[in-house]
């Protein structure tokens, strides 16, 4: 059965993508391609009934993201999502440092819908957006 | 009595560890006004950020009416007389106190009671991180006295407690309660969150409500039907008893309700 | 055209430092030796995304200014600010890192670099147990085993298991390069069967994958010869497909993993059968792995850092490792990510004594992280102005760290047009350190190692020192300007 | 630069033989003359004051990167002592490692101007340099650790002494470092799997060698090179129970490298070596039986290694030591140990009057001291910060001249610590020139530093000046005002110019970097092999590894011509 929404975990962390693209530029396509997605277990998108390179709507109490689903290469990881550092997983993870000075970059629990027919904002966009400049 | 109004909200750390009745006593309004507390990067006076004023009564106290939540320090080792804030209180409230009193009707902020040896806290909203912990790479936690918090706790509460009592009165705690201690008493009367207790050596944490989860590296030891918080009060369970934590080869006791915590069943077949 | 060799590469925590380039015109042409982020670094560099001059902005928009315009209205902003914050000094020298210290105590500021968002935990976790560790090369002679939790080098620290763990050759113990292979191939071997069967070539059904929750590899992997690679995470990542032995944990449940083993390595008994998903009886083999071997090593990342418990993690992670010693030797790590990161921790403990999250404002270094971290100072909109040298955090921050970030000045120097400066009021344009400007890095090991002025940097851009220096002259005059005006009106 | 003249204070200057004479001293362009014009000279009246040479220290753990971790693993310690920022000087903090620029200024404070880092991991030395750029008021050096270093247990196990030399040569240029040291010999490799050597003659796993190889044969390159210190050791067992049969050995094996009559090595935190009994239930001073020797030999000079009752943190490279000493406290506890080279630990320590062991410590050190006949033996430290911060060295001022100061102390320590003490029984109290030797005079000799630790024309004009007079104030009786001056130097001079007046800093000058610029008739060959040989050994490439001189920001190599 087709799901709306799925509950999740959702991490944030370096791909090797990411690394090249932030040294490319952070308005470069690299960087975009490399960071304005996710990585979803394939029985989730499945679950969701989406298909690779969707895009999804990902929704957590710190706000919500349209992002490019893209299924996960290696193990099943079902109930995990991955957004690679940058902006757009920072539209998303949870600020709260717990008195350390790190905010919780993984872990936070997300929701996850299709949003096939909403745009992926570009990093101009999306901090015009969030923080009108 | 001293009172003591803020000005304004304020938007820089305010750090004021002259607001302690030990400072105060024997002091003109004038002298007080005169102490030295910093705004931000500026150095400034008492009488600059606060209106200050003498109330009835001779008695050692402060009170503050007006959100202090940026104001730090407040009753920063203090060994005498009362303070009362009504209103939020900043962080290191209470910190390394020595005796005396301290209330707030509101909120306190974290290391409230921190390295605390001796005396009162009473917070009738919620406290925050680290209540009664010591500072970052310093063993040196509670030795004695008491925080009561009717609210909820933060994480990292009552680490390396060493003696003392600390009583929750709000339905959620952050985790790692009673982190590392090694004596003293943890009362939380609703309910605990995870990490309870990790790496404790002794003392007892008693939990009436239930227990998000316990950690794997705390074996049962018995069930018993009540358990002495202080001399005063005895908390009714019956309760599963686990030791721990034996990752650290310790004996502190976990006291965790039985009735209220039906998930932890599965222990019971190693009693 | 010239060759440039033993550069260090101004990336991440590795620095590999046998990078060799070739220059022409003034220009890197040729990168040997690197991985792929140093290759887009030292090509891509000089890419459009670079900022050309000093900008301001007027009307919402960014416009060019002189330089001078810009250090005016940057030590301003920071002369007349009440509790500054001075974020960043990862991407730099550290000599640009001291010039910070003493413009952060200048102008009684909040100093804090991007250990904050990465390694600041690691350093919490090691101040309240230490840490026993080592330099890199100790590992690749000695180490036979080989731990990567919550860390993926493959993807972070590209070279670091050809440098200096498992693909490396040392003194005592050999590469595992070979073996390594020879697992790929029959894994292609195997997809090959797998693929046949898909397609109807073979008629048998392939074994299923083991369920996720399940360690990817049968324990008997532990008890192979050579370099044991063991990596722990709560996903396949790519370095896990490299390993010995995956241990798949839950997320957020890897205290509780680590707590228990050290209760197996001490031969003690739990009351569980399974703990973060793992069940206790892979746990005991993991454990006796750990003791018996004759080197071991945990190299740990952001996976412990950032996921409940954040310290904590470390700090137990610490313990395992020490209370291993009580059997065998056992160092740890943190996998150190962004370039000079480390330096900017060891620059700023021995100025001031702390490793950041320092607080200048009352006239001494304070350090207290949650209170004295600039994330924490942002969230709660404590600052009235912001310096960010050397790092992101408008792309690399929680948004609620960079809204408030944004409500008042601020001051940006980098190279790169990135989120931050896009975002910036006072934007100044830099030279890339280990590039265009020459200095000093600290490897994740803490050893130092210089870095090199391959090129030119373009014209009229200075280097992050140079700018440094120029601000804290102009705020040391503005100061004792207003030090004037002071007396004078009284 | 200015002229300055000192007049009419109580000058007391060892090597030059003066003995608390009235004299005027006399100084032009940072450096000790004959005489200034008086008209146009600063007059400084020192009447009533003593004077005396700069302090020397010869072995204090101020900076690099196993300093540098302990200041990072301790916020507590810090927190106690913060040090505001003034309109001249840094701010900072203590308490026990103390941040760069705080560091300058207290020992500046107590008249201390040369100052020397013992314990240096080559792959490290531009953490090392850096740090010290950063340490201003005082003229600085840095010793590699080469003990345990692979090339040097290769060659002597080889017998290519000479080949050795060189590399030893290269290795104080490529450090800039001062001097050999050596810590654990063999030791630290051993830790390198976890073990440990247990005696001067155990084999190095891996290596077929012995301490006393490794001792001896460094004794003979040191000497070879003409290197104006000697080895500077921390010896095997260090720490234990027992350990001063360990240290009579290394003495003994020391005996077979021809010395003139002149020392050929120098054992550091001597009372660490000089442990009686055999285990902590009956540890005693065995201060008796290396004094003995000491006083009847001529090779070996020390340092005290004086413990101060106080939080403080212990670092040492020796790696194996700081686990005995986890597992003894449990405090958190710093492993690291560093490729090809050597190893490194810090723990946290308090030393407490009530404790047994530590009042021993305490005693032992200060009866070494004392019971060492010749001061030109044994000198003043407290290997900062390993048995306790040097800013208490006006303490060990007091009791080493007070008599009275000692017993003080000594009536709060544990009772079966007392009861074993040696002090009691021992009445000397050092004067004023002697005490010139322990913190200056002798140390500037033993570290061959023609320049330092003497106020003969052609010094540098680093001095101090204390308010004791040594006509009025009988010293033994007066020691807390004698601890009080001690503390803050009336005025510090550094190269002729007044840094420190009345304790407090009142000029922020840097002081320089001292290195050997060792000349071997044939250099170390760095061809391809050696450069492949360093790709197998290091992690790090050749060209990366040495110090170059702009890590130095004020330079003051020594050139050495070698024998070899």
């Amino acid at each position: 059965m087709v799901e709306q929404k799925l509950k999740v975990t959702l991490l944030t962390g370096r791909t090797i993508e990411q690394g090249v693209g932030k040294e490319k530029g952070k308005s470069s396509k690299e960087y975009f391609d490399a960071c304005s997605m996710c990585y979803m277990d394939a029985g989730d998108m499945a679950k969701l009934g989406i298909k690779n390179n969707t895009n999804v709507l990902v929704t957590t109490a710190n706000g919500s993201v349209v992002l490019k689903a893209v299924k996960y290469p290696r193990a099943a990881t079902p109930g995990l999502i991955y957004i690679p550092y940058g902006p757009w997983a920072n539209a998303v993870c949870s600020h709260a440092t717990t008195s350390i000075g790190m905010p919780s970059f993984k872990g936070t629990p997300a929701e996850v819908e299709p949003a096939p027919t909403k745009k992926v904002l570009t990093i101009e966009e999306l901090l015009k957006t969030e923080f009108g400049r | 009595m001293i009172v003591l109004t803020p000005l304004k909200t304020f938007k820089f750390p305010v750090t004021a560890e002259c607001i302690n009745p030990d400072v105060f006593q024997g002091k003109t309004v004038a002298e007080i006004a005169a102490l030295p507390v910093f705004e931000g990067n500026r150095q400034k006076t008492l009488g600059e950020l606060f209106k200050i004023e003498q109330a009835e009564g001779d008695n050692p106290s402060i009170t503050i009416n007006g959100d202090a939540s940026e104001v730090r320090r407040i009753g920063y080792g203090m060994k005498t007389g009362e303070i009362v804030v009504n209103g939020n209180a900043g962080m290191h409230l209470g910190e390394k106190m020595a005796g005396g009193r301290i209330v707030v009707n509101g909120n306190a902020g974290q290391w409230t009671g921190s390295s605390m040896k001796k005396g009162l806290i009473e917070i009738h909203g919620n406290a925050s991180d680290y209540l009664a912990s010591p500072y970052r790479g310093s063993t040196d936690g509670m030795k004695g006295g008491k925080i009561v918090v009717d609210g909820d706790v933060g994480a990292d509460s009552g680490c390396y407690l060493s003696g003392g009592l600390i009583k929750i009165k709000g339905s959620n705690t952050g985790q790692f309660l009673g982190y590392h201690m090694s004596d003293g008493t943890i009362h939380v009367e609703k309910n605990a969150a995870s990490r309870l207790g990790a790496n404790m050596t002794g003392g007892k944490i008693v939990v009436s409500g239930t227990v998000e989860e316990m950690m794997p590296t705390f074996t049962i030891d018995s069930v018993k039907p009540k358990v002495k918080i202080d001399e005063a009060e005895t908390a009714t369970g019956p309760f599963y008893v686990f030791l721990g934590d034996l990752a650290e080869n310790g004996t502190g006791k976990i006291f965790a309700s039985k009735p209220n915590n039906p998930n932890l069943k599965a222990y019971e077949k190693y009693l | 055209m010239s060759i440039v060799q033993s550069v260090t590469c101004p990336i991440c925590g590795c620095l590999c430092d046998d990078i060799e380039l070739t220059i022409e015109n003034n220009e890197v042409v040729k990168v040997k030796n690197g991985c792929a982020i140093c290759e887009a670094k030292f090509l891509g560099y000089r890419g459009h995304h670079r900022i050309k001059t000093p900008l301001i902005r007027k009307d919402g928009k960014l416009v060019p200014v002189s330089m001078d315009e810009a250090v005016h209205a940057a030590a301003e902003v920071l002369a007349n600010a009440n509790y500054p914050i001075l974020y960043g000094w990862s991407s730099t020298s550290s000599e640009a890192q001291r010039i910070g210290v003493e413009l952060t105590e200048e102008v009684g500021g909040v100093m804090d670099n991007t250990a904050v968002v990465c390694h600041g935990p690691s350093i919490l976790g090691v101040q309240e147990v230490g840490i026993p560790t080592c330099t890199l090369g100790q590992i690749r002679h000695r180490a036979d085993l080989i731990i990567y939790w919550g860390c993926d080098p493959w993807s972070a620290h590209p070279r670091h298991l050809e440098r200096y763990t498992s693909f490396a050759e040392g003194r005592f113990e050999k590469s595992e390069w070979k073996a390594y292979m020879q697992k790929l191939k029959a894994q292609a071997g195997k997809k090959k069967v797998q693929s046949a069967t898909r397609s109807g070539l073979i008629k048998t059904q392939p074994p299923r994958a083991s369920s996720c929750t399940l360690p990817g590899a049968p324990p008997s992997a532990l008890s192979k010869r050579g370099r044991k690679l063991i990596v722990i995470d709560v996903r396949k990542s790519m370095s896990a497909e490299m390993a010995d032995f995956f241990i798949q944990v839950e997320p957020n449940k890897d205290y509780e993993l680590m707590q228990a083993i050290r209760v197996l390595i001490k031969d003690g008994e739990l009351d569980v059968d399974k703990v973060a998903g793992v069940p206790v009886e892979y746990l005991k083999e993991v454990a006796d792995a750990l003791v018996n071997c004759e080197f071991g090593v945990i190299f740990f990342g952001m996976g412990l850092t950032q996921t409940a418990g954040k310290f904590r993690n470390i700090e137990v992670a610490i313990s395992l490792v020490r209370d291993l010693n009580m059997r065998t030797k056992f160092l740890i790590m943190p996998m150190r990510g962004h370039f000079n990161v480390t330096g900017a921790n060891v620059v700023s403990a021995w100025q001031s004594g702390y490793p950041y999250g320092v607080d200048f404002s009352l006239g001494y270094p304070r350090y207290n992280p949650g209170e004295t971290t600039c994330m924490d100072v942002l969230i709660k909109d404590e600052h009235d102005a912001t310096l960010v040298i050397a790092a992101d955090p408008g792309a690399n921050f929680p948004k609620k760290a960079v809204q408030n970030m944004v409500k008042h000045p601020l001051i940006v120097i980098d190279p790169h047009m990135n989120a931050t400066a896009m975002l910036g009021d006072i934007v100044f344009p830099a030279a890339f350190v280990g590039i265009e400007v020459e200095g000093t890095a600290y490897r994740m090991d803490h050893v130092p190692l210089p870095l090199k002025k391959v090129v030119e940097p373009p014209e009229g851009i200075y280097s992050d020192e140079e700018i440094l220096r120029r601000i804290l002259e102009e705020v040391r005059i503005i100061k004792k300007q207003k030090a004037q005006q002071k007396v004078e009106a009284t | 630069m200015t002229e300055l003249l000192i007049k009419n204070g109580f000058v007391f200057d060892p090597l030059n033989k003066v003995n608390g004479e009235k004299m005027d001293i006399a100084v032009k362009n940072g450096k000790i003359v004959e005489k200034v014009n008086e008209h146009k000279a600063k007059i400084i009246d020192a009447a009533g004051l003593t004077v005396m040479p700069g302090g020397v220290d010869i072995h204090t753990h101020i900076a690099g990167g196993e300093v540098n971790t302990g200041r990072m693993v301790r916020p507590e310690d810090h927190v106690k002592d913060a040090v505001r920022k003034t309109a001249l000087t840094r701010s900072g903090t203590g308490y026990s490692i103390p941040s760069t620029f705080v560091t300058g200024y207290r020992y500046s404070q107590m008249g201390y101007t040369t100052v020397m880092n013992p314990s240096m991991a080559p792959l490290e030395a531009k953490h090392t340099h850096e740090e010290l750029n950063d340490i201003p008021l005082l003229d600085k050096a840095t010793y590699p650790l080469i003990g345990d270093w692979w090339f040097v247990l290769e060659y002597l196990r080889k017998g290519d002494l000479e080949e050795c030399a060189r590399h030893v040569a290269w290795m104080l240029q490529t450090t800039k470092g001062y001097a050999i040291k050596i810590v654990n010999p063999g030791g630290l490799e051993s830790w390198g799997f976890g073990r440990n050597v247990h005696s001067i003659d155990d084999q190095v796993p891996n290596f077929c060698i012995t301490p006393r190889e490794i001792m001896v044969g460094l004794a003979k390159v040191n000497k070879m090179l003409n290197l104006p210190h000697t080895i500077h050791l921390h010896t095997n067992n260090l720490g234990l129970p027992g350990n001063y049969t360990t240290t009579l050995d290394t003495m003994k094996a020391l005996e077979s490298v021809p010395s003139d009559g002149k020392p050929n090595m120098h054992i550091t935190h001597l009372q660490f070596s000089s442990f009686g009994g055999d285990g902590w239930g009956n540890m005693r001073s065995a201060a008796e039986e290396i004094s003995k020797y000491i006083n009847t030999h001529s090779h070996v000079t020390a340092d005290m290694g004086q413990v101060i009752f106080t939080d403080t943190t212990t670092m040492t490279a020796d790696g194996p030591f700081e686990y005995t000493l986890y597992q003894l406290s449990g405090h958190k506890w710093v492993n690291s140990d560093v490729e090809t080279e050597t190893s490194g630990g810090i723990i946290p320590f308090h030393y407490k009057k009530n404790n047994a062991v530590n009042a021993t410590q305490w005693s032992i050190a200060l009866e070494l001291a004392l019971l060492i006949e010749d001061p030109w033996k044994i000198y003043m430290t407290t290997d900062h910060p390993n048995g306790g911060p040097f800013f208490a060295y006006p303490k060990i001022i007091a009791w080493l001249t007070s008599r009275k100061a000692r017993m003080a102390t000594l009536k709060k320590c544990h009772k079966k610590a007392q009861k074993k003490s040696l002090l009691p029984s021992i009445k000397r109290e050092l004067s004023l020139y002697e005490l010139a030797i322990v913190t200056r005079a002798g140390q500037a000799k033993a570290l061959g530093l023609t320049n330092k630790g003497h106020l003969g024309v052609g010094a540098d004009a680093d001095i101090a000046i204390y308010d004791v007079n040594p006509e009025t104030t009988d010293i033994a009786r007066k020691y807390k005002a004698v601890r009080k001056a001690f503390g803050n130097a009336a005025y510090t001079i550094k190269d002729g110019r007044v840094v420190v007046k009345d304790g407090e800093v009142v000029q922020n000058v840097d002081g320089r970097t001292i290195w050997l610029d060792v000349q071997t008739a044939e250099p170390c060959r760095i061809d391809e092999q050696m450069k492949n040989k360093f790709r197998e050994y290091w992690s790090v490439d050749y060209a990366n590894y040495p110090v170059y001189d702009h890590y130095v920001k004020v330079k003051d190599p020594i050139t050495i011509q070698a024998s070899v």
